[in-house]
């Protein structure tokens, strides 16, 4: 199966489908946070007996639209002490990075809306913006709330991007390259040519498994924190810390904080996807694949691992700001570094 | 080291221990009463919004007395012999006063059931409606008394007229004792 | 987890800038409106200034106005998470003082709510406990069965939060027939919760690093501070008001005063005082099912209510085992039909005032645990 | 140990500070002590083993028209026996030493008695208002209180 | 709400189109309201027993917030004390516009048991803010503050955003009372 942009098969590589090609994800990430918003009620409702929205719309499915018609119309505050630019900025740095990550990532063998070889290190680098969002929010909302909150996120961001990097380098030394579309690529065919089962290789690579699997843990832990989920929700603890970095915003500019951990849920989640769960590829091999399949495939994969992080949202407490480093510099950190070299050799081997 | 492996150990375990539990009770029955269509029997004894019967108040101030917070507001006015009503309780005696205001203030009610259990005729009681609340805080205060303003001020007529009569009576006392204690029913 | 270590660092001699942070009086984890005046350092928090007061009601002055029997209604809105535990302490020393027994009957039926109140209440306790730490599906597992609690409550007395239901001499009401059986019911399922919650939450590795270990309570320190219930027990003091002073029937009924034992981190930190209750659940159901099973089915409960409340000249402190310790009613009686003077000791504030003792030198995450762990009700520490 | 055992004992250390012992059930039975001599009655009640009084239950203020009492409730966790003191001061200059230093619990009872009826504790470190604002005027819970008109502009009475 | 004042229609009666967008806008205000908890007595535990499974609050489409800012109702569950009011003023005031404010239970109404002597207490919580919906009981049922939900969404229904004038009267009685 080769990899091309359709965009580009039908009207031509334009102008036209590049604006097409941007403007295709952001679509499916407005319907993705809208069910995402939803399934995050809904499931948190069940996980805890209840019910959920249930009044707004048949079973509430109209909630997330209502939340959205609701937060166009709130007033729009900045605090008198505020630093009116960078407060202003924060929410739209937030949510291009989120919003960038989805340049690369490819939805279909048929469909990547920019297709460079460096997708994956690309997804890194814009992956910090995040960062640099709730820094600039928390300390231009001049709150001390927001700033305890942003202090925290940076050093939790940074210390969990190394894991994470760590993580992804072995990936891209399995698969032998960092494009995205090449990655997938290498996982063809059934469910135990993943990465997570050791990728493509004969049944003796049966000993690699406890690792690439302990390797998919260990980026589904790095994702959670650099998501700022729960347990690793410690920026915004509502019960320390009230709302974290976006304390001070109402409105459209929360909603765009709002907006952009949900993207970014879902941009760790596809990182997972096509690095472990083979990215578009059906999991039967041949069968139920195609260019329209992988769309399929690779949505519901990346939304079982969205799945996964609202599940354990709703399970575990929070942990603490030193545990948090502690997990990420001493465990975390050895048992990526022992992963990367065990299987840096498994590839030099075979 | 031991410990470490082990620590890291009973973080992965314990984690799984909770996601099995929260997993199982993703599909267990939900337990949510969904209000206004559905809801729970409230029992017939609860304490929600009180309701005096008009019929069958006496007037004797026992409730307004024994609140704690003093949120009933009783007057009375007493019948008089020459009222040609001859008012009859719910029970069938005759009444010896009527009760022209009787106001709650459930904004200040804190609905403890105290004046229910000192009413000797029943006439106040709490009943299981709970919904009404209110846009302001007039609304809150209900006036149970049945009667109306003229009524009121035709009854205050009367029995002013009455006591005027009594006080001229009484003025005349020596002459004629009896006369007050036939005004007394 | 090495936590200890990072906290056991000199920062006297680390010269850096301390930030004074105002938690309150409207913070999700405050419990209500308590103000924290909190010093940080970095994260770390060195000074710790409660200023409480903003849930005065003045109960004190309204008690001194209002009629005996009206003081109860007030008496529930102190600590209104547990009030059949506070109305009893009340009524039993208004009746100690005017000299009136009550019947079998009643005592029974004041234990077995009492003791239902008083799961509800550390049900309520362990699920902000849990919340503080950042878990919220056990909460509302807790809650769920609070609930059923409450039910219970609302067909005895007709309220479900604060009941009015003990009187001076006896009860409002006779109890519900089918009483026993919902009773017996609920144990049943509370037993079952609480088996979950320590699966979800109690023992989860999470939950034991955040709270082993922190806001670390000595025993001495404790009675020094008249720390009282599961906070002075989580310290390893056994001191229980039912088995040491035993009240009421309390001498009846076989039961254990669970204390810290210091199951996974030091004995008297947060996660002991939080163990504490959850075995005194355990506790509760055992003296509810021997209550259940001894209380008569004959009798009026409203035999010994006198006519007119008017104890005689005197004053009298008596002190009950309230869910968060020890609370007692000082009445002082000039013989008229209003008390002279009621004085509530409230556990919660003494409680409260241990705080800035035990969380310097923590996290500032740690001082929200510390403080949901010492379960306080505001309502009754400004009263 | 029984109170007339603790009364005599106190009398025997402190001769006149110690006034009466007054028994009148029902009431709980009290010491009348001096005000001058608190402290180190207290201090004794707590450090000499036979007593061993390590638990300050309740620290409560009376407004008697014209004096002010201070009870204090004592218990013992180790002996398990109690005692009440009492401390009556002239309302005009209601003066007592703090126990602050003996009992911590005392700290925050001796601020709410303050600040409720206006008993000074001496040698206190931060004898200031507990549960009231601090810029309140007055001691509420003294007979002769008159509520305020308004406070910070909002009116008080209903 | 610069971009509504601008679609104020001059005409009384307003258009079709602008009554339907007006019934969509109020449609989204009323049934997602995001709430800021002021839990302040025994009101606010009846409060988290309504968020509880048994009542589900959340069914309404309202999530609690710790921010005044992110909050579209403050819902006052308890007894506000004097020391306590100057603080409701201000997260009052921090709160973003469009606002609602439920007082609950009879403390919030008008001091509650407390109103005679309470000197500490303010009675009522009108007389520092406006009240939009006043819930009765001490405390009221979960249910009955659903109901008083229901009412405030009623009344938010029923709001006129676009009527520039008639906006203007309904504040000007809200605040009269």
């Amino acid at each position: 199966m080769e990899t091309f942009n359709f965009l580009d098969k039908i009207i031509g590589e334009s102008i036209l489908s590049a604006v097409l090609s941007a403007l295709l994800p952001l679509i499916f990430l407005i319907v993705y946070a809208l069910i995402a918003i939803l399934g995050e009620l809904k499931i948190s409702a069940w996980i805890q007996e209840r019910l959920g929205p249930m009044r707004t719309g048949p079973y509430g499915i109209l909630q997330p639209i209502a939340e959205v018609v609701k937060l166009l119309q709130k007033e729009d505050i900045v605090p008198t002490n505020a630093n009116r630019l960078l407060f202003n900025l924060a929410p739209f740095v937030m949510f291009t990075g989120a919003f960038a990550g989805f340049a690369v990532i490819p939805f279909s063998p048929a469909f990547a809306p920019a297709h460079i070889n460096l997708g994956l290190y690309y997804i890194f680098a814009v992956g910090a913006f995040a960062v640099i969002g709730i820094v600039m929010g928390g300390w231009a909302s001049n709150n001390k709330y927001s700033l305890l909150g942003a202090m925290r996120s940076a050093s939790q961001m940074i210390s969990y991007e190394i894991p994470g990097a760590l993580v992804v380098l072995t990936a891209a030394v399995l698969a032998n390259s960092l494009d995205l579309q090449e990655i997938s690529l290498a996982q063809s065919g059934p469910f135990w040519n993943w990465f997570l089962f050791g990728g493509p290789g004969p049944w003796t690579k049966i000993w690699v498994i406890p690792f690439t699997l302990l390797l998919s843990l260990i980026f589904m832990i790095t994702s959670l924190a650099e998501t700022n989920r729960t347990p690793f929700d410690i920026p915004e603890g509502e019960s320390e810390l009230v709302g974290g970095y976006h304390t001070e915003y109402s409105g459209m500019k929360f909603a765009m904080f709002f907006f952009a951990e949900y993207a970014n849920m879902f941009i760790v989640a596809s990182v997972l996807t096509i690095v472990f769960l083979g990215g578009w590829n059906s999991p039967f091999g041949e069968f139920m694949s195609g260019y329209f399949w992988g769309v399929f495939w690779f949505t519901s994969k990346a939304m079982f691992i969205v799945f996964l992080q609202i599940w354990l949202r709703w399970t575990l407490p929070r942990v603490r700001v030193d545990q948090l480093m502690f997990l990420g510099w001493k465990v975390l950190l050895p048992f990526a570094l022992v992963c990367f070299i065990v299987l840096s050799l498994y590839r030099i081997l075979y | 080291m031991i410990d470490y492996f082990k620590s890291v150990w009973a973080w992965f375990h314990t984690i799984l221990i909770g996601m099995k539990i929260t997993f199982t009770h993703l599909f267990s029955k939900k337990v949510t009463i969904q209000y206004p269509n559905e809801r729970y029997p409230i029992p017939h004894n609860a304490k929600n919004r009180l309701q005096l019967y008009p019929d069958l108040c006496n007037g004797c101030m026992q409730c307004a007395r024994v609140c704690p917070v003093q949120c009933i507001d009783v007057e009375t006015i007493r019948v008089v012999p020459t009222d040609p009503d001859k008012p009859v309780m719910g029970d069938g005696t005759q009444r010896k006063l009527w009760v022209s205001v009787y106001d709650i203030d459930f904004a200040k009610c804190c609905f403890c059931g105290l004046c229910t259990t000192v009413c000797p005729t029943e006439a106040i009681k709490h009943t299981t409606d709970f919904e009404y609340s209110s846009y302001t805080r007039e609304g809150l205060i209900y006036h149970f008394s049945a009667m109306s303003s003229e009524q009121v001020e035709q009854k205050k007529k009367l029995f002013e007229e009455w006591s005027a009569k009594e006080k001229a009576a009484k003025a005349g006392k020596v002459a004629e004792p009896s006369s007050v204690e036939k005004g007394e029913n | 987890m090495t936590t200890r270590k990072f906290i056991d660092i000199d920062f006297s001699r680390i010269e850096s800038d301390r930030m004074r942070l105002n938690v309150g009086p409207q913070h999700p984890s405050t419990h209500g409106v308590l103000r924290l005046e909190v010093e940080l350092d970095g994260e770390v928090v060195t000074d710790v200034i409660p200023h409480i007061g903003y849930l005065h009601r003045c109960f004190e002055k309204i008690a001194e106005n209002v009629t005996y029997p009206q003081v109860i209604p007030y008496v529930d809105r102190m600590d209104y998470v547990s009030s059949m535990n506070n109305e009893l302490p009340y009524v039993m020393a208004v009746e100690k003082l005017m000299g009136i027994k009550v019947p079998d009957k009643v005592e029974y039926i004041r234990v077995i709510m009492s003791e239902l109140n008083r799961i509800a209440n550390h049900q309520i306790a362990i699920a902000t406990f849990g919340l503080d730490a950042g878990a919220f599906t056990p909460f509302l597992y807790l809650f769920r069965d609070r609930e059923y609690i409450l039910w219970i409550f609302e067909k005895a007395s007709g309220a479900r939060l604060l009941f009015n239901y003990f009187w001076i001499g006896g009860l409002a009401n006779d109890v519900y027939p089918t009483f026993k059986e919902d009773v017996l019911n609920i144990v049943k399922q509370v037993r079952k919760t609480n088996q979950e919650i320590e699966r979800l939450l109690i023992y989860n590795k999470i939950f034991i690093d955040r709270t082993a270990n922190v806001g670390i309570l000595p025993a001495d320190v404790a009675i020094n501070y008249a720390c009282s219930g599961p906070v002075l027990r989580g310290s390893g003091v056994q001191f229980d008001l039912r088995k040491n002073e035993p009240y009421s029937i309390y001498d009846r009924f076989d039961f254990e005063i669970p204390v810290g034992k210091g199951e996974v981190g030091t004995v008297g930190d947060s996660w002991d005082r939080n163990i504490v209750r959850m075995r005194e659940i355990e506790q509760s159901c055992r003296i509810i099912e021997q209550a259940v099973e001894q209380m008569p089915n004959e009798g009026d409960v409203q035999q010994a209510i006198p006519k007119k409340v008017r104890p005689p000249k005197g004053e009298i402190y008596f002190r009950c085992e309230n869910p968060k310790g020890e609370l007692g009613f000082y009445i002082i009686s000039d013989g008229k039909d209003k008390p002279y003077r009621v004085k509530a000791r409230a556990p919660s504030f003494v409680n409260l005032s241990v705080l800035p003792e035990i969380s310097r030198g923590y996290l500032f995450a740690d001082l929200i645990v510390i403080l949901g762990s010492i379960d306080i009700v505001l309502g009754e520490v400004d009263r | 140990m029984e109170i007339t055992e603790i009364y005599n004992k106190l009398k025997d250390k402190f001769g006149d500070s110690v006034k009466d012992l007054i028994i009148s059930p029902p009431s709980d039975a009290f010491i009348a002590i001096a005000s001058d001599k608190l402290f180190d009655i207290c201090l004794e009640l707590r450090d000499n083993p036979e007593f061993d009084f390590d638990y300050l239950m309740c620290i409560s203020a009376v407004d008697f028209s014209e004096n002010l009492e201070v009870v204090y409730h004592i218990y013992s966790m180790n002996k398990k026996h109690k005692v009440i003191l009492k401390v009556s001061v002239p309302k005009e200059n209601p003066v007592v030493p703090s126990i602050e230093r003996i009992w911590r619990s005392a700290d925050w009872h001796e601020r709410e008695a303050y600040d409720l009826l206006g008993v000074v504790f001496e040698g206190h470190h931060n004898l200031i208002r507990i549960l009231l604002p601090y810029d309140w005027e007055g001691h509420p819970l003294r007979k002769d209180y008159k509520e305020p008109e308004t406070y910070h502009g909002m009116k008080v009475p209903y | 709400m610069g971009l509504l004042d601008r679609l104020d229609n001059p005409y009384e009666a307003g258009g079709i189109i602008l009554g339907t967008i007006e019934d969509v806008l109020n449609w989204g205000r009323s049934r997602s309201d995001w709430y800021l908890h002021f839990g302040l007595a025994c009101c606010a535990i009846e409060f988290m027993a309504m968020n509880a499974s048994h009542f589900d609050f959340m069914r309404f489409g309202i999530i609690p917030r710790a921010t005044p800012r992110q909050a579209d109702f403050i819902m006052i569950t308890g007894t506000v004390t004097l020391k306590m009011a100057e603080r409701i003023k201000v997260l009052w005031e921090q709160m973003a516009e469009p606002k609602y404010c439920i007082s609950v239970g009879s403390c919030a109404n008008c001091g509650g048991p407390y109103w005679q002597y309470g000197y500490h207490v303010l009675k009522g919580v009108d007389r520092i803010i406006p009240v939009h919906v006043y819930v009765p009981g001490c405390p009221p049922r979960p249910e009955a503050m659903e109901e008083g939900m229901m009412k405030l969404q009623k009344l938010i229904d029923q709001q006129a955003i676009f009527r520039k004038r008639q906006r203007l009267a309904e504040e000007e009685a809200l605040k009269e009372k």
